[in-house]
């Protein structure tokens, strides 16, 4: 059972690691708190519904379509929200209420165009049955969801520290002011990097109908309050300090439901405000963030 | 006349006033109430935003425990309601002296941490081990104590209390000194005042504020699910109401209450089939077009809001 | 007389409501040295970053080789061969070689890769630790990593905030001997300092007091009008 | 300075007024005379958590007001004609406070005739004691929470589900009867830590720890009703070694459930969950005929095919939804029945009651306890408002993805059948 | 010097990560006095009033003051038993006016006596027309002002200036310079950090000349402008005059 648990929360933790990855990055580079990051991850999954229903593509050759479908939209959802956002006193905070607003928008027009019933993509799309690893069985669609989420992680590493844009996104990251001092274009470079926020939270959306059982328009917020711990326990601001907050999240959590299943959900808000105040930085921080 | 008691007698007496007198004009008392509810939540958030700079994401969490101390008070103590509401109010503070830790936190890390707190407490109490104490997700009934009537009038009361302080911050040497705080710590604290302790007592009697407030709700509508005193919407009513009228003023957070809980409910009431969506889109102009609130159209102009 | 590098005229600029310049010019010209000389609190830092666009200016205009450029985003400006050096003027996050590849964004990477090398001639100790977090280096080193950065991108003009700020002696009269060998190459250089060391690199020098320009004029005319006693040391001499 | 204080303080006044003005209605029209149309207030939640549930239930209750209203109306005994109806319902959000405005706006400012709550024991809980408090009758459709009814309440009736308290009846009969018969003796227990199948899972618990009971509880675990995967939770019930499994939850909780259950290796002798055979629907297109093959759940009237006496059947109700709703993404099961039962039971009402006053309304519901036979089967009302007839039996689904009925032996069509371990 | 000493230093260290900003500082300052603070930018002067103001831990070394160990204070406790500062950019309470801005040090951070006069604080150092508007439309020479207002409000033993005189016109540092050595008249100890040499000479009675954390001089401001090592540190080279 204890290794059981622990392998499924490594894997699992893995997936969880693709919903806050884009979060993170999105708070990493503007600084801003995208409270609609679940129900774009709605969306997502939706999109991956209709993709296999009406158009028979399966998840794993809709994930590209929706990652440049939501990139795409990332691109102009930025301009026309976040300069205007930034430019006001505490952008930091007014960025949980104008997301807490949008996510509303979203919501409201998930309702009315996919109705409020639960729906998934059939578990054989992506294979029925067990996979085995040191003797313990799991779900084939989690291994599936951890390896798309590794390479997630992989490629937004190779993005951050192999390309020139990827360098001058860190450079926004570290310093925002100095970036701009250097002559760095500070809003294509937060521009893309939200782009690539909102496409991996999509991706994250492809495969909740296999991670989460089903989806339905309502799934956002409890999401963001994943999505939150995660980040918040890897280190947030540090795209890639998420996969240690998704590892800690997923062992955490099936080690709960092992041993004390009811408190469950306890879990993830424990540890989020234990690594704040003991490490407020997160687990992999360098910078401290007290009053 | 000190300009704290003017500013409470030309804003706040009339504001308790309208709001004594409406019902005698307009039935949906519930709807009257929710206002006042609304009115105090936000001048307790405001009393911990507007004059400290933390934003309490998860101010709920008080309102819940208020509800709860309520409620545990009246099943298990038998406490009359007066009684039962101090203990809401206890449990507010003693809730906040438990977060206290997370005031050493500064910007979306203690809001986020302040959500999850109040997260937390929810699971706390809505788990079915400790249904005994606190009827776990099966809800509290409190009919014996259930009196509309009362508990609107003791709303009122409390309201009256909260603008009293809150006019009090605006201009009493505490409030100042909150202010002070919030603009530079450093310098405020070499001018003597005691930083941290200012700040706990801010933050406690916010926690007060929202704790009595959850108590009277739950004296109000008597049947309830813990999903109902944690929802995290009233936080993100009373953030929205606060900014948007206008934090570290008296009238900023009455008028945000009174527009834009009036606008929710009339967009509610006349077109259902758009409600959320039509909300969402407001809050998304007004964070663009007016970040700093509807105070500001004013102090813009060089008119000093109270 | 040739067209002034850099242009600035009345500007005025501020934060909210304060306004801190008050209609504050000067000129560089191609390959020029300017000293802009001032108290702390002067306007220098506001004056600079409206020149950089990183402020906007309330009014005035900036000119480039007499092309307006008032409303240019700060990226565009440094493309067209500005660079600046803020105080902080690394990032302290990245890498030696991460920062310099910032600084030389613009250019294609075969001509990066030439200025790199000479730059890490030029700066033996960086090139020495390239991978090194820019954030581990001493003061000092993390000033020549400043100002290599801002030169990476081959830029026409520096413009340089209190590039002496946290020195010690010894490394001021190192920066001031690495920016002559750069002027000496046509780079033009605009320096806000209050330490009058930078005034041997100076071939013309504005002082800037209470947001307006006080002096200008050659160094010599500077000691001769006393204006430098004035602006600097407050006290006539 | 003072002039602009004021000036914003009677702006926000007049919004005020002009928010209560648009709010209230134009006054009904005058007592006795027959009124021009019947009012029914109600809520549903077009989004949030409860949406799933209170959809349907809204759609076939203003699909039943449609077709009332295109025969000319329910007949109301009151005024002995037939009076067109006006179905007005807001939307709560799913927010509780929220419904609660709007349950005192329907009641205070509509003055609406007949008022039904949403769905869902949060969503009806606060409309309790404000329809108490107004004196008004409430018909509660699905809100099952034990704590509602009282003795010294009058003012509810549970329409279309039984209370919690007594809705497992047939399921812990059957586990200690013919399961137990067929070796299924070592239970685990799995529910979702809500209101509704939490009682459930107490009552279930209770009557298997009774003297004599031959079934054993080997597990018996609550998890938070958020809970999405289950696969750990399987293999931890797995290594208890049990002969049946009751996972008792929401939809999405049965639908993760039963979806982590084909991706594992473990496979139970038997599995019992709620929604199956509640919403057959949704789960046949979210977990498949095979993942259903040999699940035991509750039988509704979606299995049944009760003849009614009054109204639809299930296939005509079916035909008629899919009609009006089909593909607008809210699924046909046993809420959407539930919505249509509301209406029956309205229509019955509007044609038993004396005269249109709240008394009249109750003792005309009260009346029809035990007489009327819809979908469902017979409404029975205890007397502090509680559903206790509508019972659900308890099914199993074969191979081919139909639902049988197991137990009790008066409604079985098949035998239970176990599956090869 | 005066025989008893107000504030003693001894051994001060402050470390940022590997940079030791202080390095062993020792001195000591009695009522009356005034002292100035000179180096290069770098040096640790600012460090050495932010450490005595409580801003940072000490990494090492003692304070004294009137006679009590003054570690394990905090700047709210400091600053009541009457040690105040200036910053070297000024930092007002932005949203109050600048009459509150005064009136809170004035009653938080006071510690024994009668209360300072506000009024004529604020007319004394040209304020009392500004005293209604918020500080943040203030000038930054104003709010520099300001900061000392503030500080004085709070009738200080000790006053730790950083940078006054930056800004001012030769009027204004005359008239200025004329205010501190009142205050030091009037028994008031003073730690005054200043680049302007020829203000410091007309306040100060001595100075310590600092470099790379470590003290290089002590004594006259006179003195110390012909100390070889002085010029060579802090002026560099002979542009000073």
């Amino acid at each position: 059972m204890l290794l059981h648990a622990l392998l499924g929360g490594v894997v699992f933790g893995c997936y969880f690691t693709l919903i806050g990855l884009g979060l993170n990055l999105v708070f990493g580079v503007m600084r801003i708190v995208n409270l609609a990051h679940g129900d774009v991850l709605m969306l997502g999954s939706f999109a991956a519904y209709f993709l296999f229903h009406l158009a028979a593509l399966s998840p794993l050759s809709a994930a590209p379509l929706i990652v440049i479908g939501f990139f795409l939209l990332g691109l102009p959802f930025y301009y026309l929200v976040v300069p205007r956002l930034a430019a006001s006193r505490d952008a930091e905070m007014l960025s949980f209420i104008l997301f807490f607003g949008v996510q509303q928008i979203i919501e409201a027009l998930a309702a009315i165009a996919f109705g409020s019933s639960e729906r998934s993509i059939p578990a054989r799309v992506l294979g029925i049955g067990a996979v085995h690893l040191w003797g313990q069985s799991l779900p084939r669609a989690w291994v599936i969801s951890a390896l798309v989420a590794l390479a997630a992680v992989l490629a937004l590493y190779l993005y951050l520290y192999h390309t020139r844009l990827g360098l001058l996104t860190r450079a926004v990251m570290a310093s925002r002011e100095e970036a701009r001092a250097s002559g760095i274009d500070i809003h294509r470079v937060s521009a893309i990097a939200f782009g690539i926020g909102l496409a991996l939270a999509g991706l994250a959306g492809v495969f909740a109908p296999f991670m989460l059982g089903s989806i339905t328009p309502a799934m956002g917020s409890t999401i963001n309050l994943a999505a939150f711990a995660v980040i918040v326990v890897g280190t947030l601001g540090n795209p890639l300090g998420t996969v240690l907050g998704g590892l800690v999240y997923g062992v955490g959590l099936l080690m709960m439901q092992t041993y004390l299943s009811a408190w469950a959900d306890l879990l993830p808000n424990l540890l989020l405000i234990l690594v704040l105040l003991v490490r407020p930085s997160g687990l992999l921080g360098r910078r401290v963030r007290l009053a | 006349m000190p300009r704290a008691a003017r500013d409470f007698l030309r804003v706040g007496v009339p504001v308790v006033l309208l709001f004594a007198l409406l019902p005698l004009f307009y039935q949906n008392e519930l709807l009257l109430f929710n206002f006042v509810l609304f009115l105090i939540l936000t001048q307790g958030l405001n009393a911990v935003y507007g004059f400290t700079g933390y934003l309490p994401f998860g101010y709920v969490g008080f309102f819940g425990a208020g509800a709860y101390g309520f409620a545990l008070a009246v099943m298990h103590l038998a406490a009359p309601p007066l009684l039962a509401l101090l203990l809401a109010g206890l449990a507010g503070v003693v809730l906040g002296l438990i977060l206290t830790p997370l005031l050493r936190l500064s910007g979306a890390y203690f809001a986020i941490a302040n959500l999850a707190a109040a997260q937390m407490v929810y699971q706390i109490i809505a788990n079915p081990a400790l249904a005994d104490i606190t009827k776990g997700p099966y809800g509290v009934s409190l009919a014996s104590v259930f009196a509309p009537r009362a508990s609107y009038a003791v709303a009122l009361v409390i309201l009256a209390f909260v603008l009293g302080l809150v006019a009090w911050l605006r201009h009493g040497r505490f409030g100042l000194a909150l202010q002070a705080m919030r603009d530079d710590p450093v310098s405020a604290a070499m001018a003597g005042i005691p930083v941290l302790r200012g700040r706990v007592v801010a933050w406690l009697l916010s926690a007060l504020i929202a704790g009595l407030a959850g108590g009277v709700f739950a004296w109000h509508i008597s049947v309830f699910y813990p999903e109902t005193a944690f929802d995290i919407s009233i936080s993100i009513f009373a953030i929205v109401f606060t900014l948007f009228g206008g934090a570290a003023t008296l009238t900023g957070p009455i008028a945000g209450v009174l527009v834009l809980y009036g606008l929710y409910n009339v967009i509610g009431i006349s077109v259902p089939q758009y409600f959320q969506l039509i909300y969402g889109a407001l809050i998304v102009g007004l964070v663009l077009f007016l970040p700093r609130g509807f105070a500001s159209l004013l102090s813009r102009r060089g008119i000093d809001v109270p | 007389m040739p067209a002034d590098l850099l242009r600035a005229e009345g500007l005025a600029a501020g934060y909210g409501k304060v306004r801190v310049l008050w209609g504050a010019g000067l000129t560089v010209g191609a390959g020029e040295s300017v000293v802009l000389l001032g108290p702390n609190g002067a306007g220098k830092t506001t004056l600079l970053k409206v020149l950089l666009g990183l402020m906007p200016a309330w009014a005035g205009r900036v000119s480039l080789e007499g092309e307006e450029i008032t409303t240019w985003p700060s990226d565009r400006r440094v493309r067209r061969g500005l660079a600046y050096m803020s105080e902080i003027g690394v990032f302290t996050a990245l890498s030696i070689a991460e920062n310099l590849a910032i600084g030389g964004q613009f250019s294609p990477p075969a001509r990066l890769r030439r200025r790199l090398d000479e730059l890490y001639a030029v700066f033996p100790d960086l090139a020495a630790r390239r991978g090194a977090l820019a954030g581990s280096l001493s003061g000092g080193q993390r000033k020549m990593l400043g100002i290599a950065k801002a030169l990476a991108g081959a830029p026409r003009l520096l413009i340089m905030d209190e590039p002496s700020a946290g020195l010690s002696p010894l490394f001021v009269g190192q920066v001031i001997g690495i920016l002559r060998r750069f002027h000496a190459t046509g780079l033009a250089l605009l320096i806000a300092e209050q330490n009058v060391k930078f005034l041997d690199l100076a071939e013309r020098v504005f002082t800037l007091e209470g947001g307006r320009v006080g002096f200008s004029g050659s160094v010599a005319e500077l000691h001769a009008d006393n204006a430098l006693h004035r602006a600097y040391f407050g006290l006539g001499a | 300075m003072n002039q602009g204080r004021r000036r914003g303080f009677l702006n926000a006044l007049l919004m005020l007024l002009i928010t209560l003005a648009i709010a209230s209605p134009i006054a009904a029209g005058a007592e006795g005379a027959a009124p021009a149309e019947i009012k029914i207030g109600h809520l549903h939640a077009a989004s949030g958590p409860y949406a799933s549930i209170s959809m349907p239930v809204y759609d076939t209750l203003k699909l039943w007001v449609d077709q009332q209203n295109a025969a000319g109306g329910a007949f109301v005994k009151a005024f002995n004609k037939k009076i067109p109806l006006k179905l007005i319902s807001y939307d709560d959000q799913s927010n509780p406070g929220t419904a609660a405005i709007l349950i005192n706006q329907l009641i205070t400012q509509d003055k609406v005739d007949l008022l039904v709550c949403d769905s869902g024991s949060v969503l009806t809980a606060v409309a309790v004691p404000i329809a108490r408090e107004h004196k008004m009758f409430l018909f509660d459709p699905t809100g099952t929470g034990a704590a509602f009814f009282s003795k010294d309440n009058p003012y509810i009736a549970l329409l279309a589900d039984p209370v919690s308290t007594v809705w497992p009846r047939y399921l812990w009969e059957f586990l200690k009867s013919d399961a137990a018969a067929l070796g299924l003796k070592r239970v685990a227990i799995l529910y979702a830590t809500n209101d509704f199948t939490g009682t459930q899972a107490s009552a279930i618990r209770a009557a298997l720890k009774e003297a004599g009971s031959p079934s054993e509880i080997v597990f018996d675990q609550g998890v938070p009703t958020s809970t999405s995967n289950y696969s750990v939770l399987i293999d931890n019930i797995a290594a208890t070694n049990p002969d049946i499994v009751l996972e008792l939850g929401y939809v999405g909780n049965d639908i993760a459930f039963l979806r982590n259950l084909q991706d594992q290796d473990h496979k139970f002798k038997a599995v019992f969950t709620l929604y199956p055979g509640i919403e057959t629907n949704v789960l046949m297109k979210n977990v498949g005929a095979q993942g259903l093959a040999g699940v035991f759940t509750y039988v509704t009237a979606l299995g049944l095919t009760l003849k009614p006496e009054i109204g639809m059947t299930v296939e005509e109700l079916r035909a008629a939804f899919e009609k009006a709703y089909g593909g607008g993404g809210v699924e046909f099961g046993w809420n959407a029945i539930a919505g249509h039962v509301t209406g029956l039971v309205i229509g019955e009402t509007l044609a038993h009651a004396d005269s249109l006053s709240q008394a009249d309304l109750r003792q005309a519901v009260f009346g029809l306890s035990g007489k009327l036979k819809t979908l469902v089967g017979t409404f029975e009302l205890r007397e502090d408002g509680a559903q206790i007839g509508e019972l659900t039996p308890i099914g199993q689904f074969g191979p081919d993805g139909k639902l049988a009925v197991v137990y009790p032996h008066e409604f079985a069509t098949a035998k239970p059948k176990i599956n090869a371990p | 010097m005066s025989p008893e000493p107000l504030l003693e230093i001894a051994g001060l260290v402050k470390r940022f990560g590997g940079f030791r900003a202080l390095d062993g500082v020792s001195f000591s300052l009695g009522p009356g006095e005034v002292l100035g603070l000179v180096g290069p930018n770098g040096s640790g002067k600012t460090t050495c009033i932010n450490v005595i103001s409580g801003l940072y831990a000490p990494d090492g070394g003692e304070m004294r003051f009137a006679g009590r160990p003054l570690g394990g204070n905090a700047m709210h406790r400091r600053a009541r038993l009457g040690i105040n500062r200036t910053f070297q950019s000024p930092r007002p309470f932005a949203s109050l006016s600048v009459r509150q801005n005064v009136e809170l040090a004035a009653f938080y951070g006071h510690a024994e006596g009668p209360r300072a006069d506000i009024p004529a604080l604020l007319a004394s150092l040209d304020l009392d027309s500004l005293a209604p508007r918020r500080a943040e439309d203030l000038n930054s020479a104003q709010q520099k002002l300001l900061d000392l207002a503030r500080a004085l409000a709070t009738a200080p033993r000790l006053l730790l200036v950083d940078e006054l005189a930056a800004g001012l016109n030769p009027a204004e540092l005359a008239r200025m310079a004329e205010r501190l050595r009142a205050l030091a008249r009037g028994g008031m100890a003073l730690l005054v950090v200043e680049h302007l040499l020829g203000f410091l000479e007309s306040v100060t009675d001595r100075v310590i000349v600092m470099n790379a954390g470590r003290e290089i001089f002590e004594g006259d401001l006179s003195a110390a402008v012909r100390h070889p090592e002085v010029v060579r540190v802090f002026l560099g080279s002979d542009h000073a005059g």
